[in-house]
C-alpha cells in the first residue's frame, strides 16, 4: 500500500518528534509511505479568507502533487493540516465553479517553477481523486487495531491515557467526517489496542483554544484548563491526542495554566504515534522527550516501558 | 357621595403654592365662574409625592391619609388639581379600602377612623362630570376658535385605572370633550398618557429632555399649536426641558379662563416660563 | 341501436366560462350537431333552478343520456349524477365535459377556445352515446371490528364499537392493556392519578360481553377489503400454564435477566419472567421468549423455582384467522432513543433520563415506594433539570416536528416533583412554551408561578457528568448569558415518535406511513382519522404526538367511522370498474401482477382472469397490460375511446 | 431581613407575583425610561429569582423608575413593577446599599426632610439642600432665575403650623422600618 505522506510546517521545527515517531511506526507497521518532495504549508485553519483563489491554492495543488507522485491518498497526523485538505478536497469535488477556477489557476502555476523555460507540461485537471487520510485511518480501516494490537511487542498495561480529539478531527461533521463528532471512538479502540487503560472524560472533544493562544492567552489557558483537569479527574495520568497546536496549548502551556489555577496538577501529554512507536518497540530517538514541556519519562519509567 | 350643592374641599397641593401659582389662580377663578365654591382646607399637609413611595411606605400611605383625614372632617369632597397630589390621594384612598392592616396601621398613627365618606375628585373630574359640559358651554364668551391644540394627561391622572378609576387609562377623552365645549379645535394623538419624566426632573434632566422632545415633536406632528395640561409637574417639564424653547404650553384652567372673558387670564399666562400669549394675541384671543 | 337522445347542457359558470367561450354561437352549433338532440344554456348550471332545467329537460325531451358542459368533474359529477337518477335516469349516462379548467381558464382567444369547448363536448357525447346503465356494486359488510394497540386510545375505540353493540377483537402486543398511560403518575389538567383514569376503562374491557381481548398477540397479516378482511394474529407463547400460576413471584427472583431501566418497557417488566399489571383477576407471570436466556443459553431457573411447575418452555405461538369489516389502528407511541443525542452525554450517564422514566419515579413515590430515587446512587435529587425538544424540532439530527405534548408534561412532573422533594428546585429549558389548549396555559403558568420552577428560554448545548452531578450547559436569552447547572438528575423531554414496529405494521396493512413512521390519513383537515385505504381507521398517536385527551377524541373519532361503516348492511362501490370477457382471456396472468389493489385472481378450472369488483379502484392499469384485448372498463371501452378520438381531433 | 430573600420580601411587601412574569418583556417595550436603565425592568424579576440581589439593588434602573404605572396598566400578568421598584429602593436605602444613581436616593431624603421640617414642600430649600448633596450648585442658576423673576420661586416657605401630627408620623416611620 503506497500513500504520500504530508508531515506540515511544524512537524519540521517544534514537533519533529511528531514527524520521526510517525516515520518509525509507519516504517515498523511497513507501511509504504513516502513524504511529498516540495510540500508547502496547507493554509493551517480551513480558508477563512472569502479570497476565491489563495483559499484553496495551498490544498489543492498539495492533492495534485500527490497524484502527480503516482499516489491515490495522502497522508498526515496533524489534525489542522487533514482538516483543511479535506475540506478543501470537497469543496472542489462539490462546486464546479470552485474546480473550474482552481484548475485554471493550476495550468498556468505549472510554469513558475521553471520561470524562464516554457515546458509545456501535460496538466491533467484536479477533480478531487486525491483521498485525504489521517494517520489513525490507516491503523482502523487498512491494518485494522486487531492486527495492530498483535504486532504490539510492548503493551502499555496500566498505562491510563485519555484521549483527546479536539476539534479538526472531527468537524464539522459532514465534512471530515472521520467519527462520530459527539461519541468518536477511533482514538479509544486505537489505544485499547496498544493495551492503554482507556479514560473516557466529556471534554475529549472541546476546543483547546486553538491559535487564542497568541491573540488571547488567558482563553486558551482557561480552555486547556477545563480539558486537562476533567481528564484528571476522571483518572487519566496522561493525555494523547494528534495536533501540535492542541500539544502546544495542552504541553507547553501548562506553567500559564499554573499560574491562573494553582490547584492544577501537571500532566504529561503525548502524541498518538509517540505511544504507537514506544508500543511497537522503535529505537527512544524518534520519541524527543526532551522536547516536551512536562517531561513524560518519569511517568514511562515507573511503568516500566522506558529502562 | 355628598352632594353638598357647589361647595367643595380644596386640596392645591405644594406646587400650586410655589412654581405653578398660575394654576392656583386659574383654577380658583374658573370655579367660581362656574359657579363653585373651593374651600382650601386648612393646615394642609404636603401629599409625599414621588418621593414617599419611593422611600417609605408609612409615609407614602401616611402622608395622603393625613390630608383625607382633613377632609373627612369637614365632610366635603375635595378638588385635587395637580395629578401627582390626585394620584397619591387615591392610592391612600384604595389602600384604606383594600389593604388589609392599612385602616389599623393609620388609626394608630393618625388615631383617626377612616370612615370613606369623602370622594377626592381631580379637576378634570369636578368640571366635566360635577358642573357639565352644558353649564361650561353657556359660560363661553369667546370661543377659542382657531387654536388647534392637543390634550396631555399624563400618566398620574389615568393609571393605575384599579386606583384612579378616572376616564381611560390608554385613551383619556374627558379634557378633550372640555376643551371642544370651549370651542378650540382639539387633535388627536397617541402621547396623550405617555410620561414626562415626572421627578427626575431635577437629577436626570437628561432622561427628561428625552421624553419631553418626544412629546413636543407628537404635538407638532398632530398639527397643534400647543399642549393642553392638568398636572404642575408635566407643565413645568414641558416647559423647562424642552429644546424647542418656543412650544406653548397651558393650563386647561387657563384655557377656560380665556374663553369665559375672564380679565386676569393674560395675568395667569404671562407667569409662563415659554411666552404663551404671543399666539393667543395672533388668534386675536387676548387683546 | 336507435340513435340515443342525448342533451347538453352548457353552464355560464357566471363569467368563469362565459368570459371567453361565446355560449350562444357554442350552443347554435351545438344544436346542429349530429349527435346532440337538445342544447341549451343557463348562468349557474349547478344552481337549485339550473338542475331543475336539467330535471324538466330530462322528463320533456325524454333524454337517454345527457353532458354537461361545466366545471371539473370533481366539482360537480356527484351532484349532476343525483340530479339525473332523480329523474329515473341512470347516473352513469350523465357525464361531465369540462369547459372551464380545459379551456376558458387556459384561453384568452374566444373564437378558439368556443371551438376547442365545442371539441370537448362533441367527445363527451360521444362517449355517453356507447355509455352501459350501470348500478353500484354492493358488497355485504362483516359488522366485526379489531383494534390494534391496547393503549387508551384503542381501548376508548373498542368500548365505543362495543357499546354499539358490534362484536371488536382487540389485539395487545403486550401482556396487559394500558400502554404508556400505566406507566404515568398524575395526569395535566387535574392531577388525577393516572393508573386510577385508566382501571376503570380497563376493568370495562375485561368485562365487556362485546370485546374479545387478545393480549400477547400480534397482527402479523391483513388481507381482503373494506367490510371483508381476514386478519392473521400470532398469539405469543406465554410459556406460563395461567390456570396453575398464582403470582407468587419466587420465578422471577430467580431470572438472570434484568432489564435495564432505561430501556422501554411495559410496566412492570423488570425480568424476563415478570408479572404484568392485569387488569383484572389474580395477578400471573409472563415470559418474553426475545430475551429469556433459555433460548439464547440453557438456563431454566424460573421452572426449577415454580412451586407449582406452571412453566414450560415448549409452549408454541399460536396463529389466528379473524374475519373482521373493519380495522382501527391504535398503536400509540413511543419515546425517541435518548442515546442517539450525544451531545446529551447520555453513555456514561444514568442520571440523564426522559420524561416517561421520570414519569415511571414520579408514579412510583406516589405508590409509596419510598422517596424518589435517581438511577444511578439512589440519592433523592435536589436539583433538577428538564431540558426540552430533545430531539424534537431538530431537523438536522433528529425529528423536525414539536412533540406537542411535553411542555405539558414536563410543567406537570415538575410539578409532582415538587411535592416529592418539596425543597427541590426545578429548571426547565425551553426555546417556546407550547401549551395550547384548553385550560392549558393556566395551568403551566400557574403552575410555573406556584412552585418556583425557574424557566429559562435557551436551547440545552451539553450535558456531562461531574462526580456525581450532571452539568448542563445552557444560555438564558432573557440575561444573554451562558447558565451553567450542576443538576443531580435531568430530564431530556425526548421528541415522539411511532411506537416500534409501526412502520412494518402499516407494510403488512398495505397503509401508507409518513417516513417517521406515523400512520398516514387521508387529508389532514377534512378526514384525520381515515387511512387511505378503505375501512381501516386511525386512532390516538400511531397518527401524530398527541395528548390523552386528543387521543380519546380521535379514538372516539375512528370508532364512529367504523359505525358509520357498520350502519349500513352493505356498502355501495363505483361501478366504473374492469371486465373480463373470458372467451379472449388466455389466463396469462399479467393483470394479476400490475394490479396495485390485489383487486385480480386466476379463478376456476379455465384459469380465467377474474376481478374483484369491490377493490377495483378503476385505475386502468391493466386493460393497458392485458396483452390480448381481453380486458376491459365498464363506459371506457376501447370502440368508446375510438369514437371519442374521432370526435376531439 | 431575616432568613427570607430578597424575592420573598419584594413580593410580600409590593404585593406583586413576580413569579407569575413570563418575560414577554411588554413592559420593557413600554416604558418610557428603559432605554435608560442598565438592567430592563422585567429582568429585574429573574435576577430575583437567581438570587442576584446585590446587582439589583445596586442598579441605576430601580432609582431610574418615574412610577408612571405604564408597565402596571399593560402587563399581562398584572405585575405593578413600580411597587416591586418601590420595595427594592425603600429596602436598599433601608440597609443602606448604594448604587450607579446617587442623585434620586438623594433628592427623595432632601424632599422628605424637608417635610418633616415644614409640612410643605419648598422648591428653593430642596434644590439648594440637593446640590450641596450631588453638587452642581449652579445647574438650572438660569432657569432659577427667570422663574423667580416670575414670582414662582418665593423665597421664604409656607409652615404647617400644627406640625405636631407631621412629627409623629416621621416618627412611627422610622421605627416601622
Amino acid at each position: 500500500m503506497k500513500v504520500s505522506y504530508y508531515p506540515g510546517c511544524t512537524l519540521k521545527d517544534k514537533t519533529t518528534n511528531l514527524d520521526d515517531s510517525t516515520k518509525a511506526a509507519a516504517e515498523a507497521l511497513d507501511i509504504d509511505m513516502v513524504e511529498l518532495p516540495e510540500w508547502t504549508c496547507c493554509g493551517a485553519t480551513h480558508p477563512l479568507t472569502e479570497e476565491k483563489i489563495i483559499n484553496l491554492v495551498p490544498q489543492i495543488r498539495i492533492l495534485s502533487n500527490v497524484r502527480t507522485e503516482g499516489n491515490d491518498s495522502v497522508t498526515t497526523t496533524c489534525a489542522f493540516c487533514y482538516n483543511t485538505l479535506k475540506r478543501a478536497n470537497k469543496a472542489v469535488i462539490d462546486d464546479p465553479i470552485k474546480r473550474q477556477r482552481m484548475n485554471a489557476f493550476l495550468k498556468d502555476d505549472k510554469r513558475i517553477p521553471e520561470y524562464d523555460k516554457e515546458t509545456v507540461y501535460d496538466f491533467k485537471e484536479y477533480n478531487g481523486e486525491t483521498k485525504v487520510v489521517h494517520f489513525l485511518e490507516i491503523l482502523r480501516d487498512t491494518i485494522g487495531f486487531e492486527t495492530l494490537s498483535n504486532r504490539v511487542t510492548k503493551k502499555l498495561e496500566g498505562l491510563k491515557v485519555a484521549p483527546y480529539y479536539g476539534c479538526q478531527l472531527l468537524r464539522p461533521p459532514e465534512e471530515v467526517d472521520l467519527d462520530d463528532p459527539e461519541n468518536p471512538s477511533i482514538l479509544e479502540d486505537f489505544l485499547r489496542s496498544l493495551g492503554c487503560e482507556v479514560v473516557n472524560f466529556p471534554f475529549k472533544s472541546e476546543c483547546c483554544g486553538s491559535y487564542l493562544s497568541l491573540s488571547a492567552p488567558d482563553a486558551a489557558t482557561r480552555a486547556s484548563h477545563t480539558i486537562l483537569r476533567s481528564a484528571l479527574k476522571n483518572g487519566a495520568e496522561a493525555v494523547t491526542l494528534s495536533c501540535p497546536l492542541c500539544y502546544y496549548n495542552m504541553d507547553k502551556r501548562q506553567d500559564n495554566i499554573l499560574k491562573l489555577y494553582a490547584d492544577f496538577s501537571t500532566v504529561p501529554v503525548f502524541f498518538f504515534t509517540q505511544l504507537l512507536a514506544l508500543a511497537l518497540g522503535v529505537d527512544e530517538s524518534v520519541m524527543g522527550w526532551n522536547k516536551h514541556h512536562i517531561d513524560p519519562t518519569p511517568l514511562l519509567k515507573e511503568k516500566g516501558f522506558l529502562s | 357621595m355628598t352632594d353638598n350643592g357647589a361647595t367643595y374641599s380644596y386640596y392645591p397641593g405644594c406646587s400650586l403654592h410655589g412654581t405653578s401659582r398660575e394654576y392656583d389662580a386659574s383654577t380658583q377663578a374658573v370655579c367660581a365662574e362656574l359657579g363653585i365654591e373651593l374651600k382650601e382646607l386648612s393646615d394642609w399637609v404636603c401629599c409625599g409625592a414621588s418621593s414617599g413611595h419611593s422611600l417609605d411606605e408609612t409615609l407614602n400611605i401616611g402622608l395622603p391619609a393625613h390630608t383625607l383625614k382633613l377632609a373627612e372632617k369637614e365632610g366635603m369632597d375635595v378638588a385635587v388639581p395637580c395629578a401627582a397630589c390626585y394620584n397619591r390621594l387615591k392610592v391612600a384612598e384604595h389602600a384604606l379600602q383594600e389593604k388589609e392592616g392599612v385602616r389599623e396601621q393609620m388609626k394608630d398613627l393618625l388615631d383617626y377612623e377612616f370612615q370613606g365618606t369623602v370622594q377626592v375628585l381631580n379637576l378634570v373630574e369636578l368640571i366635566k362630570d360635577r358642573v357639565g359640559l352644558e353649564k361650561i358651554r353657556s359660560k363661553v364668551v369667546k370661543p377659542l376658535t382657531g387654536l388647534k391644540v392637543v390634550c396631555y394627561y399624563g400618566c398620574l391622572l389615568v393609571r393605575p385605572a384599579e386606583v384612579t378609576h378616572f376616564d381611560d387609562p390608554e385613551h383619556p377623552r374627558s379634557l378633550d370633550e372640555i376643551m371642544e365645549a370651549v370651542g378650540a379645535e382639539v387633535l388627536n394623538w397617541s402621547y396623550k398618557t405617555e410620561c414626562c419624566g415626572g421627578s427626575l426632573s431635577l437629577t436626570r434632566d437628561d432622561i427628561v429632555k428625552g421624553l419631553v422632545d418626544g412629546i413636543v415633536d407628537m404635538a407638532k406632528e398632530a398639527g397643534a399649536q400647543a399642549i393642553v395640561t392638568l398636572c404642575p409637574l408635566c407643565l413645568e417639564n414641558l416647559e423647562m426641558r424642552q429644546s424647542d424653547g418656543t412650544y406653548p404650553v397651558f393650563y386647561f384652567t387657563e384655557l377656560l379662563g380665556v374663553a369665559f372673558g375672564l380679565k386676569e387670564s393674560e395675568h395667569w399666562l404671562k407667569k409662563h416660563l415659554v411666552d404663551s400669549t404671543s399666539l393667543m394675541k395672533s388668534l386675536r384671543l387676548l387683546s | 341501436m336507435p340513435q340515443k337522445k342525448i342533451g347538453v347542457f352548457v353552464c355560464h359558470c357566471g363569467i368563469n366560462i362565459a368570459s371567453v367561450v361565446q355560449i350562444e354561437e357554442l350552443v347554435k352549433r351545438l344544436q346542429e350537431s349530429s349527435g346532440v338532440y337538445y342544447a341549451t344554456d343557463y348562468k349557474y348550471m349547478c344552481s337549485e333552478p339550473g338542475q331543475a332545467s336539467i330535471r324538466d329537460a330530462i322528463k320533456e325531451k325524454e333524454l337517454d343520456g345527457i353532458v354537461v358542459a361545466c366545471c371539473s368533474p370533481s366539482l360537480h359529477e356527484l351532484t349532476f349524477r343525483r340530479t339525473s337518477s332523480s329523474v329515473d335516469l341512470n347516473p352513469y349516462l350523465c357525464e361531465i365535459a369540462n369547459i372551464r379548467e380545459h379551456c376558458s381558464w387556459v384561453h384568452s382567444d374566444s373564437t378558439l377556445a368556443t371551438e376547442k369547448a365545442q371539441e370537448i363536448i362533441e367527445t363527451i357525447v360521444e362517449k355517453v352515446r356507447l355509455d352501459e346503465a350501470l348500478d353500484p356494486i354492493k358488497v355485504p359488510v362483516n359488522k366485526r371490528a379489531m383494534v390494534i394497540g391496547g393503549g387508551i386510545s384503542g381501548i376508548q375505540s373498542a368500548l365505543d364499537i362495543a357499546d354499539s353493540g358490534y362484536p371488536v377483537i382487540l389485539v395487545e402486543r403486550e401482556a396487559a392493556i394500558g400502554g404508556h398511560m400505566a406507566e404515568l403518575s398524575d395526569t395535566f389538567l387535574t392531577l388525577e392519578k393516572s393508573s386510577e383514569l385508566l382501571s376503570a376503562k380497563q376493568r370495562e374491557v375485561s368485562v365487556h360481553s362485546n370485546i374479545q381481548l387478545l393480549t400477547y398477540s400480534e397482527v402479523e397479516d391483513l388481507d381482503g377489503y373494506v367490510g371483508n378482511f381476514k386478519a392473521t394474529i400470532k398469539k405469543k407463547a406465554k410459556m406460563v400454564d395461567w390456570d396453575k400460576c398464582d403470582g407468587c413471584g419466587k420465578c422471577i427472583a430467580v431470572c438472570p435477566v434484568k432489564v435495564p431501566f432505561d430501556q422501554e418497557h411495559p410496566l412492570g417488566k423488570e425480568n424476563a419472567i415478570y408479572l404484568p399489571l392485569l387488569e383484572a383477576g389474580p395477578k400471573r407471570v409472563v415470559i418474553d421468549k426475545g430475551i429469556c436466556q433459555h433460548f439464547s443459553g440453557e438456563c431454566s431457573e424460573c421452572q426449577t423455582a415454580c412451586p407449582k411447575s406452571a412453566i414450560h418452555f415448549d409452549e408454541q405461538d399460536e396463529t389466528l384467522e379473524e374475519e373482521i369489516g373493519a380495522v382501527v389502528v391504535a398503536t400509540g407511541y413511543s419515546m425517541y432513543p435518548k442515546d442517539r443525542i450525544g451531545e446529551y452525554g447520555v453513555d456514561g450517564c444514568e442520571d440523564v433520563i426522559d420524561g416517561l422514566q421520570f414519569e415511571r419515579m414520579l408514579a412510583a413515590w406516589e405508590r409509596g415506594e419510598g422517596p424518589l430515587r435517581r438511577p444511578s446512587d439512589g440519592k433523592t435529587p435536589r436539583d433538577v433539570v428538564f431540558v426540552q425538544c430533545s430531539g424534537s424540532r431538530d431537523p438536522e439530527h433528529a425529528m423536525p416536528y414539536c412533540s406537542r405534548i411535553c411542555c405539558m408534561y414536563t410543567v406537570k412532573e415538575a410539578m409532582v416533583y415538587r411535592k416529592a422533594v418539596p425543597d427541590g428546585q426545578a429548571y426547565v429549558f425551553y426555546i417556546d412554551i407550547r401549551t395550547g389548549g384548553k385550560g392549558c396555559e393556566e395551568f403551566t403558568q400557574g403552575g410555573i408561578a406556584d412552585n418556583r420552577l425557574i424557566y429559562m428560554r435557551g436551547k440545552v448545548s451539553k450535558l456531562y457528568r461531574e462526580g456525581d452531578k450532571v452539568v448542563v450547559w445552557g444560555v438564558d436569552t432573557l440575561m444573554g448569558k451562558k447558565v451553567e447547572i450542576a443538576a443531580d438528575l435531568v430530564v431530556l423531554a425526548t421528541a415522539t415518535v411511532p411506537s416500534p414496529g409501526a412502520k412494518e405494521l402499516a407494510q403488512r396493512l398495505k397503509v401508507s406511513a409518513d417516513d417517521y413512521g406515523f400512520f398516514q390519513e387521508v387529508h389532514p383537515k377534512l378526514r384525520p382519522v381515515e387511512s387511505p385505504t378503505a375501512g381501516i381507521f386511525l386512532s390516538g398517536a400511531a397518527r401524530a404526538p398527541m395528548d390523552i385527551p386528543e387521543s380519546i377524541m380521535h379514538a372516539s373519532g375512528a370508532a364512529s367511522k367504523v359505525l358509520a361503516l357498520f350502519s349500513q348492511d352493505d356498502i355501495s362501490h363505483e361501478p366504473i370498474v374492469a371486465f373480463v370477457d373470458e372467451d379472449y382471456c388466455s389466463g396469462c396472468g399479467v393483470c394479476v401482477e400490475t394490479c396495485p389493489y390485489g383487486a385480480r385472481e386466476l379463478q376456476g378450472r379455465k384459469r380465467v382472469a377474474k376481478v374483484i369488483e369491490v377493490l377495483c379502484q378503476g385505475c386502468g392499469a391493466c386493460i393497458a397490460a392485458c396483452p390480448n384485448g381481453a380486458c376491459q372498463q365498464r363506459n371506457f371501452q376501447a370502440e368508446q375511446c375510438l369514437y371519442m378520438l374521432d370526435a376531439a381531433l | 431581613m431575616g432568613d427570607t430573600n430578597l424575592l420573598d420580601y419584594v413580593i410580600q411587601k409590593s404585593g406583586q407575583d413576580v413569579l407569575s412574569c413570563y418575560h414577554c418583556q411588554k413592559c420593557a417595550a413600554g416604558c418610557p425610561v428603559a432605554p435608560f436603565m442598565d438592567i430592563q425592568p422585567n429582568v429585574i424579576h429573574r435576577l430575583l429569582q437567581y438570587g442576584r440581589d446585590d446587582e439589583i439593588l445596586k442598579s441605576a434602573t430601580i432609582w431610574i423608575c418615574a412610577a408612571c404605572e405604564t408597565c402596571g396598566a399593560r402587563c399581562p400578568n398584572d405585575i405593578d413593577i413600580a411597587k416591586v421598584n418601590d420595595a427594592l429602593k425603600q429596602y436598599a436605602v433601608r440597609e443602606g446599599i448604594k448604587g450607579k444613581e446617587k442623585g434620586m436616593p438623594a433628592m427623595h431624603n432632601a424632599f422628605l426632610s424637608g417635610i418633616e421640617k415644614r409640612g410643605r414642600m419648598h422648591e428653593v430649600s430642596l434644590i439648594r439642600e440637593l446640590r450641596m448633596k450631588t453638587g452642581g450648585l449652579f445647574k438650572d442658576m438660569k432657569l432659577g432665575i427667570k422663574m423667580f423673576k416670575l414670582g414662582k420661586l418665593p423665597l421664604f416657605s409656607e409652615k404647617v403650623k400644627n406640625m405636631g401630627e407631621i412629627k409623629k408620623l416621621f416618627e412611627k416611620a422610622r421605627r416601622a422600618q
